[in-house]
């Protein structure tokens, strides 16, 4: 039931962008087209997924044991920031077509507030351990996932239509993200 | 010789029109705005009056001052769009609140876009759930039917059955006891109940209902669907504990279920174009209701659970497509 | 490069909220009052700065491979050293801007100037890139947050203009953030189409 | 100190094997792009509107890159200096394409030209082109619909109320040839800018014989080979009823401008003319 | 300007020493703020406790206690006030934490919220909410045992914050529950010697 | 129930006012234009020059390919030039014309009434027959008829459908046709199947043409093999693939022809000139028109040879009425608006259609409103707003993806959309373009 609510909150009622505003920039950024933001999403899952794991040990196998919690910004981006390169370096010879598909988000996801936010938040859950951890994670990816997907289903949508120019472009997307946090804060309560 | 015009076919045309189905949709809500003012009084006729007109106007406003368009205020969708949220809204609620709406629904969820019919979200529902969560207090206070019919703002009030429901069954309380202390549920069906102005009368909506499929204006998919959803839905939770779950027709004939599956849901400009893409936004609307009344904060989530939904309505329609003539044999793709 | 223009290109021409959209998760999530978001335009133009300093210095010392991971490491520390101190001398602000505080080093303002102009210029433009780039943010926040503040509860830095039972709470929340920017970027797209 | 201590070594700890992994793992997984495409690219003018042949800047990019003779490879929008800037980045040499400019080759106006149906259709030269050939006598010249003006992503082009024809706005066009593409009764023609931008062309394009296109439209070509026999080049060719001037071996003298009877030949951007003073000069240099 | 190459010496070499650099300043940073960060969460509890108290000279945490903060302050040896923090995990998003000063016959002197993440507009006015003495807002000078600390919805004297009820609801547990610890505890008396306030502040 | 094909439709006002009158032969016009662009498929080649003595029934143009026509001359008279003149399609064409001189018909042409009733050519002679005939598909379409009866190598045929629907508003020169040449019609019928080597033949016939059902009907039981289905009064009910599919239940894959289904199927027009061209030795060159409007004196049925000008089939009718805004060559959903009333009949014009200024014109277009209207009725299940959208905004690849190019332009969306949208404009541009493009990758 815990892991349930879990996945709920993360997905729905805390949506990571939509009502924590975290991970804005590709959220704003890489959702022009559907088959864009599916990319993107493969890749935070995957980076947020592992940045959690290792952070995770980072923090328990090192910083909590020698006190030097206040280090664990700047470990933990550290951490991020070698692994994504590590996994775009990788990408690009182990698998051409998949980097095809996620190179160019990778990046990206170094500067991404949602990769670090939901490794540090993870530690902050009521007797984590790894598993929740991870379970928490992947809601969140998921979540990010939902967000930008249908965000960029809308935003395609927009490109048919004839928007009044000052609002196109940014504007009518942020009103739009507006509008979607708006109709998800009905979730609200739920857990 | 007569100058002869040129023009590709066809060179017939039906006659309907986009004034033609607003309109229509407007008179089918005239039984439910007859039972606003049935029970609601002179507060029903201020908040209609002053959601449509502000509403025209800001539109009008808007395409003269803003966009610099030509004015379309005729075609009757700022009206439908005031009337509706005029009809999601308490009887009692200052005008200030209702302008302030009013804008919302048509300069954030309408014009914004582009006007009419390029809009992702429902204006008025967009303009209701921004009130609603701007303005908790005024939104959620409701007037007691058939009582100060003649007051406005210093009506009584009352709570609607949902609240009712909801707050019973945080304080412990049983479905059972609960529905003691609510309307019959023929009364809920004749709409003597608390509530937004337009959502009460079930009886009237559903004629509206019959009026606006006899015209074509809408077809049967959204509205059965939603209903369909939420009856079964809560009749399943009903069944696993009939005390913690209240039933089917408690959850039809209470709130926005009615309104917002048979006006609201079926916008045309916020709905999904194949009939296969509206069932599954009228189950999408159906399950989310019932888990946000049921699980959630508010007690009511027809409005948030259409305006969710509208949010998905192009992934729908991207990736839900009406049936191909030929698809059947189309099996082994060339 | 003319350095006035160096410094000012930040507040409008290439201001990083208003048109090139970066950091935008601390514009819209640190932003429901004017001081929060003036605190946060503050913390961060002084880890722009730092940082933009001390990348323009090693600079040409730094491997390629590991230049992500070296200037995020020069980026953490000042952001670090931001969170101690707030933490010590401010510790209302640094808790209502909460989590926003470490994620500066995600900022992508931040890595974004490191890469494109620090790693480039020499020390003094990129001081000044990084005050005139960090100032316009801070700007652009403060104005987000007077506009959601007052708004949303009918004050202006803490000062009531009108009640707030006045006020639109959804200003205050994640939708109107989203909202308030949305047509905050379209009437300065306009006001410098007209300009 | 303690804390201090323990802050260096697991932080340098952490920074010398986060350096170790990614040598190796950069080491082991090498591999080579072309780092000069990025440089052509950024030379490029980002318009990414196909006035090159190629689906978008990157594409022309990579095939400037990959191409060992890049002489057919001519970016419009960026003219000579771009190509000239990323031919340095190639370490190649590019000869600079004569600059082009496109014009309409209709004079088609509501005066010159009487209209006898009424055009109810949507919006679109080229559906109205499926359906006939036009309001007026002429089934070849301009419908005036726009559809040019609409295809050029540059701001040339305008649609003139009163005569219903478009115009190029000369210092926008950038000849990138989309409004060539676009009309679909091939009225627009990418032209060599002459020297101080003068050009001289037929402006029409009815290959009707001489009477019905004269019927049909006050300022159409006739056919009467007057300015074929008046050019001094041989640069005006007639063909299907419809004279033309190769801009190539036009040398701008202007003799046929005012041979023609019904003066479809148009001239840009001449000083105006001198009452009856012919100038025997081949070449307008002034 | 010849960039530095990437081989694994130079690579391993940048990272250690920039790594090393930032540890230094950080470690030394870090000793530097310890001080005033201890001091500006002491003060604020101190504030806290300050502000649900009447006046008083000297205060005692009972350690006693387990898992919650528990002060008694007296003036010139005489209790006056005890201090409670207590947490009610019902709040609208997550738990709320308060600190009660009860007289020492369980009287509520005042309140503080100390942490919560109620919403922004709604259940945040609980900061002041129950202070103010409009209708039966106020649960000060009153006695959870006497009055019925409850919100009216449910049948007790306490009106909610408007639209806030879950958080109200919170709150007041939150109260329920430091009353209950002061219930519990408030005969692990005496109090003794005169310690300050300084000292008794924290751990 | 009728039987009625699966998906969407409409149901136009009919507007037949032409029905139940008389098929009366037009006189023979002083001139005739022959445009040697008649068909779907190569135009032909003029085998007359100028000054040439033509009889009627004289081939005057060769079928150049296989897809492609003969075309025989509609009078007698000299070959007066041969030059570019306005046709139907808007533009100018090169035609035959012919200036008029006595009514000489070749000699092999039986002009006589009676009704032959035995075949005695093989399966293979009567294709050929048609194909030298010139006979094409008189339903519209113009599509050569001795192609669909050639059914390539590999598939078989084992149903022939009559199109006897005549679905579009106003038009009834099939109605009329078939009450008046009904046995010719199932002889014709007989002589098809006897080519596609078929025993079994439905004539679909709309509801709104009870007569021609009962008359049909009646004849049918004379004939074997061939029924008579009576259909549901919805448009497009004679579109080749929604009529397969009411008639046998049998939907055509997308980018597929009939054949694919067993399935070949020939309007009534088309079936009685296979009967003249094989029985009677008698080419096609003139053909029933349906003369029709409004605000129109005497709406009429024409016999009426190919050439003649439009003007002369009005004048006939009673003249152009003073309210005239547009002439329609054709039906309203699917016909062609003429630029100019003194273009000539074509093998393909099945009516001529006045329209009063006051209908003619369109109504101003205005915002998808999303009402799905379009989607409903499309025959083909397509999403016409959409369509519209990408061709417009030249989205070529999503267009294509939408399967624009299934699209029979029947019109049904733009008919229907409540904000007077020109959905089929642009989807025609969309076709246009996508199989461009189509055509292009394949090279
Ligand atoms: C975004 C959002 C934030 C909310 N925040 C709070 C809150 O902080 N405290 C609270 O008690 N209820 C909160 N609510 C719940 C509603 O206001 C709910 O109607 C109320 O708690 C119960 O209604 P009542 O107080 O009018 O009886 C929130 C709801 C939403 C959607
Ligand atoms: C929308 C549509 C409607 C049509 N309606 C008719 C019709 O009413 N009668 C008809 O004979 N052909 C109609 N056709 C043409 C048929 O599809 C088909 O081409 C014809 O029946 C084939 O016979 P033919 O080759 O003998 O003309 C229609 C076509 C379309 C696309
Ligand atoms: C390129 C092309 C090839 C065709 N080939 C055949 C064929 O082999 N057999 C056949 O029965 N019909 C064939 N048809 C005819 C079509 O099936 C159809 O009858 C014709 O296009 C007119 O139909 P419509 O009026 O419904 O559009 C062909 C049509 C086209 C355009
Ligand atoms: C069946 C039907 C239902 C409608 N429902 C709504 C509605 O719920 N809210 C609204 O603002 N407009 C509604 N409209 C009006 C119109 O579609 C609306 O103003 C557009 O969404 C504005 O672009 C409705 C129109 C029709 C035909
Ligand atoms: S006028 Fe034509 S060639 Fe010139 S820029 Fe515009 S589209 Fe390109
Ligand atoms: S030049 Fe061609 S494209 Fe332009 S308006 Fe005329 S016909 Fe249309
Ligand atoms: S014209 Fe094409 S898209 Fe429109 S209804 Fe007919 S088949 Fe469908
Ligand atoms: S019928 Fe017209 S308004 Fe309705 S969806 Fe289709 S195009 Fe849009
Ligand atoms: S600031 Fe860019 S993703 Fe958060």
């Amino acid at each position: 039931m815990e892991y349930v609510l879990i996945v709920i909150s993360a997905i729905f009622v805390n949506n990571i962008v939509l009502s924590q505003f975290l991970g804005i920039c590709p959220f704003l950024g890489v959702s022009k087209k559907i088959s864009t933001g599916i990319g993107m999403t493969g890749a935070v899952t995957f980076v947020m997924v592992i940045a959690t794991i290792v952070t995770f040990f980072i923090q328990k196998a090192v910083l909590e044991p020698f006190g030097v919690e206040y280090l664990q910004t700047i470990t933990f981006i550290l951490v991020i920031a070698s692994l994504v390169q590590l996994v775009e370096i990788m990408l690009k010879k182990v698998s051409p077509p998949l980097y095809q598909a996620l190179g160019v988000f990778l990046p990206l996801i170094t500067t991404n507030c949602a990769i670090l936010g939901v490794a540090i938040l993870a530690l902050g859950l009521e007797d984590t351990n790894i598993v929740k951890s991870v379970v928490f994670a992947i809601s969140h990816a998921v979540g990010f996932g939902l967000a930008l997907i249908t965000f960029s289903g809308i935003r395609e949508q927009l490109d048919l239509m004839d928007i009044p120019k000052g609002m196109k472009g940014t504007p009518i997307a942020l009103v739009v993200a507006g509008l979607l946090a708006l109709a998800f804060m009905g979730f609200a309560g739920i857990v | 010789m007569n100058t002869l015009t040129i023009s590709p076919s066809p060179h017939v045309h039906s006659g309907d029109s986009v004034k033609k189905n607003m309109y229509g949709v407007v008179i089918a809500l005239l039984p439910a705005l007859a039972a606003s003012l049935y029970y609601f009084g002179l507060g029903a006729l201020i908040v209609t009056l002053a959601a449509v007109l502000s509403c025209v106007f800001f539109e009008w406003a808007i395409q003269k001052f803003l966009l610099k368009t030509e004015a379309s205020i005729l075609d009757g969708s700022a009206a439908l769009t005031g009337l509706l949220l005029a009809f999601n809204m308490p009887t009692n609620l200052p005008i200030w609140i209702i302008i302030i709406g009013s804008l919302v629904a048509i300069g954030i969820g309408k014009m914004s876009f582009g006007g009419l019919g390029n809009n992702i979200f429902n204006p008025a529902l967009v303009g209701r759930v921004f009130l609603l969560i701007s303005f908790p207090v005024q939104m959620t206070l409701w007037p007691e039917p058939g009582k100060n019919m003649t007051a406005y703002l210093d009506a009584t009030t009352g709570a609607t059955p949902l609240s009712v429901m909801k707050e019973g069954l945080a304080n412990g309380e049983t479905v059972s006891a609960l529905m003691d202390k609510i309307p019959s549920i023929t009364e809920l069906f004749y709409g003597n109940m608390g509530g937004s102005a337009g959502e009460v009368a079930a009886v009237a909506l559903i004629i509206g209902l019959i009026y606006m499929l006899i015209r074509k204006i809408i077809t049967w998919h959204i509205p059965v669907t939603v209903i369909g959803t939420i009856a079964v839905f809560t009749g399943i939770l009903h069944l696993v504990n009939p005390e913690l779950y209240a039933g089917p027709l408690f959850h039809l004939l209470t709130g926005g279920v009615m309104l917002g599956a048979i006006f609201m849901a079926t916008d045309y400009v916020t709905s999904p174009m194949s009939n296969k893409g509206m069932v599954i936004f009228g189950i999408g609307i159906g399950i989310i209701t019932v888990v946000i009344r049921v699980f959630g904060a508010y007690p009511e989530g027809v409005s948030f659970a259409i305006i969710i939904m509208n949010g998905f309505v192009p992934l729908i329609d991207k990736y839900i497509k009406p049936k191909r003539f030929g698809e059947v044999a189309k099996t082994t793709k060339a | 490069m003319n350095q006035w223009n160096n410094f000012s290109k930040g507040f409008f021409k290439e201001n990083a909220v208003f048109t090139l959209l970066l950091g935008m998760c601390p514009t819209l999530g640190v932003t429901s009052s004017a001081f929060d978001g003036l605190g946060m335009g503050l913390a961060t133009t002084f880890v722009l700065v730092m940082a933009n300093l001390v990348i323009a210095i090693i600079k040409n010392l730094i491997p390629d491979k590991v230049r992500i991971p070296a200037f995020i490491v020069v980026i953490a520390t000042f952001v670090t050293i931001v969170e101690m101190t707030m933490q010590a001398y401010l510790p209302d602000l640094f808790e209502s801007l909460g989590l926003f505080i470490p994620l500066i080093v995600v900022n992508c303002l931040v890595l974004g100037r490191a890469e494109a102009f620090a790693s480039k210029n020499n020390i003094g433009s990129s001081i000044i890139d990084g005050l005139g780039m960090g100032l316009g943010f801070a700007m652009a926040l403060t104005i987000l947050g007077a506009i959601r503040e007052i708004l949303g509860s009918g004050k202006i830095f803490g000062t009531v203009v009108f009640p707030e039972d006045y006020g639109m709470l959804v200003f205050v929340l994640a939708p109107g953030a989203f909202i308030a920017l949305g047509y905050l970027i379209a009437f300065i797209n306009q006001v410098k189409k007209e300009a | 100190m303690n804390v201090v201590l323990i802050t260096i070594i697991s932080l340098g700890a952490l920074g010398t094997l986060a350096a170790i992994i990614l040598y190796f793992v950069a080491q082991k997984f090498k591999v080579f792009e072309d780092p000069r495409i990025d440089q052509v690219e950024e030379a490029l003018p980002a318009a990414n509107c196909g006035g090159c042949g190629f689906p978008g800047c990157r594409a022309f990019a990579e095939a400037m890159v990959k191409a060992d003779d890049i002489s057919d490879l001519n970016c419009p929008v960026g003219g000579a200096d771009t190509m000239s800037a990323a031919a340095a980045i190639l370490g190649k040499e590019v000869e600079a394409a004569a600059p082009m400019v496109a014009v309409v080759r209709c004079n088609g106006t509501c005066e010159n030209r009487p209209r006898i149906t009424n055009y109810d259709g949507a919006t679109s030269c080229t559906i109205a082109s499926s359906l006939y050939g036009g309001d007026t006598g002429c089934s070849y010249g301009c419908y005036g619909l726009g559809e040019c003006v609409d295809a050029c992503a540059f701001d040339a082009m305008y649609m003139d109320e009163k005569t219903g024809l478009p115009v190029i706005i000369e210092d926008n066009c950038v000849s990138c040839g989309a409004c060539v593409d676009a009309c679909p009764k091939n009225i627009i023609e990418l032209r060599k800018k002459g020297p101080k931008s003068r050009r001289i062309y037929v402006s029409c394009v009815n290959k009707d014989k001489g009477a019905p296109a004269k019927k049909a439209c006050s300022v159409a070509c006739i056919s009467c080979k007057k300015c074929q026999k008046a050019c001094p080049f041989e640069a005006i060719t007639i063909d299907n009823n419809l004279a033309y001037i190769d801009y190539e071996k036009c040398k701008l003298c202007r003799k046929c401008v005012t041979e023609c009877p019904t003066n479809a030949i148009h001239e840009l951007n001449f000083p105006p003319k001198k009452p009856k003073v012919e100038k025997p000069a081949p070449e307008a240099a002034e | 300007m010849a960039k530095t190459e990437s081989t694994l010496k130079n690579m391993v070499l940048t990272l250690l020493v920039i790594t090393g650099v930032a540890g230094t300043s950080l470690g030394f940073m870090f000793e530097l703020t310890k001080g005033p960060i201890e001091a500006a969460k002491k003060a604020k509890q101190e504030a806290a406790i300050k502000m649900v108290m009447p006046e008083f000279d000297s205060l005692e945490k009972d350690t006693t206690i387990a898992n919650t903060n528990f002060f008694r302050a007296s003036s010139n040896g005489e209790l006056v006030g005890i201090a409670i923090e207590a947490v009610s995990p019902k709040g609208f998003s997550g738990n709320i934490k308060i600190m009660v000063g009860f007289k020492p016959d369980g009287t509520i002197i005042n309140y503080q919220v100390l942490e919560h993440k109620e919403t922004p507009g709604l259940g945040t006015k609980m900061a002041d909410w129950f202070k103010t003495d409009k209708g039966k807002q106020s649960i000060l000078g009153k006695h959870p045992e006497t009055n019925k600390l409850t919100v009216s919805k449910d049948g007790g004297e306490v009106d909610a914050i408007t639209a806030a009820t879950i958080s109200s609801r919170a709150f007041l547990d939150a109260v329920r529950i430091a009353y209950e610890t002061y219930n519990d505890n408030k005969s692990n008396e005496p109090v003794a010697a005169n310690t300050s306030a300084e000292e008794g502040g924290t751990e | 129930m009728l039987k009625t094909f699966s998906l969407g439709g409409v149901h136009p006002a009919e507007n037949k006012f032409s029905a139940g009158k008389k098929i009366e032969v037009l006189p023979i016009p002083e001139q005739v234009s022959v445009p040697i662009a008649q068909h779907i498929g190569a135009p032909s080649e003029p085998v007359v020059k100028k000054g040439d003595e033509v009889k009627v029934g004289q081939l005057i143009a060769k079928s150049t390919g296989f897809v492609s026509a003969n075309i025989h001359s509609p009078v007698s008279g000299k070959v007066f030039k041969i030059d570019d003149v306005l046709d139907a399609s808007g533009y100018k064409r090169k035609a035959i014309i012919i200036k008029v001189e006595g009514d000489e018909w070749n000699e092999d042409i039986d002009r006589s009434d009676d009704l032959k009733t035995d075949i005695t050519l093989s399966g293979e002679e009567i294709v050929k027959k048609v194909g030298e005939s010139g006979i094409v598909g008189l339903g519209g379409a113009t599509f050569p008829a001795q192609v669909k009866l050639s059914v390539p190598p590999g598939k078989t045929c084992d149903v022939l459908i009559l199109n006897a629907v005549e679905c579009e508003p106003y038009l009834t020169a099939d109605h009329q046709l078939m009450m008046e040449k009904g046995e010719e019609i199932m002889i014709g019928t007989e002589i098809l199947m006897k080519a596609l080597k078929v025993t079994k033949a439905i004539i679909g016939i709309e509801n709104n043409k009870p007569d021609a059902i009962a008359h049909m009907s009646e004849l049918a039981q004379k004939h074997e093999g061939i029924t008579v289905e009576s259909l549901k009064v919805q448009y497009p009910q004679g579109g080749e693939k929604q009529l397969i599919d009411a008639c046998i239940k049998r939907q055509i894959p997308s980018g597929k022809l009939p054949i694919e289904v067993g399935a070949v199927v020939q309007n009534v027009g088309t079936t009685f000139a296979v009967y003249e061209a094989i029985q009677k030795n008698k080419p096609l060159f003139e053909r029933v028109v349906t003369v029709t409007g409004k605000s129109i004196e005497k709406p009429s049925n024409f016999m009426a040879r190919v050439g003649t000008p439009v003007s002369n089939l009005i004048e006939a009718a009673g003249g152009l009425p003073e309210d005239t805004g547009k002439v329609i060559g054709g039906g309203p959903m699917m016909g062609k608006a003429l630029s100019s009333i003194d273009v000539p009949i074509t093998k393909g014009s099945s009516g001529i259609l006045i329209m009063p200024e006051k209908i003619a014109t369109r109504k101003p277009v205005q915002n998808c409103i999303r009402c799905s209207k379009c989607v409903s009725v499309c025959p083909m299940g397509l999403s016409p707003y959409l369509l519209m959208t990408v061709s417009d905004k030249a989205v070529w690849d999503r267009a294509e993806e939408e399967k624009i190019m299934d699209c029979i332009e029947c019109g049904s969306c733009s008919y229907t959309c409540p904000s007077s949208r020109p959905l089929l404009d642009y989807i025609r541009l969309g076709k246009g373009k996508v199989g461009q493009i189509m055509r292009s990758r394949t090279k």
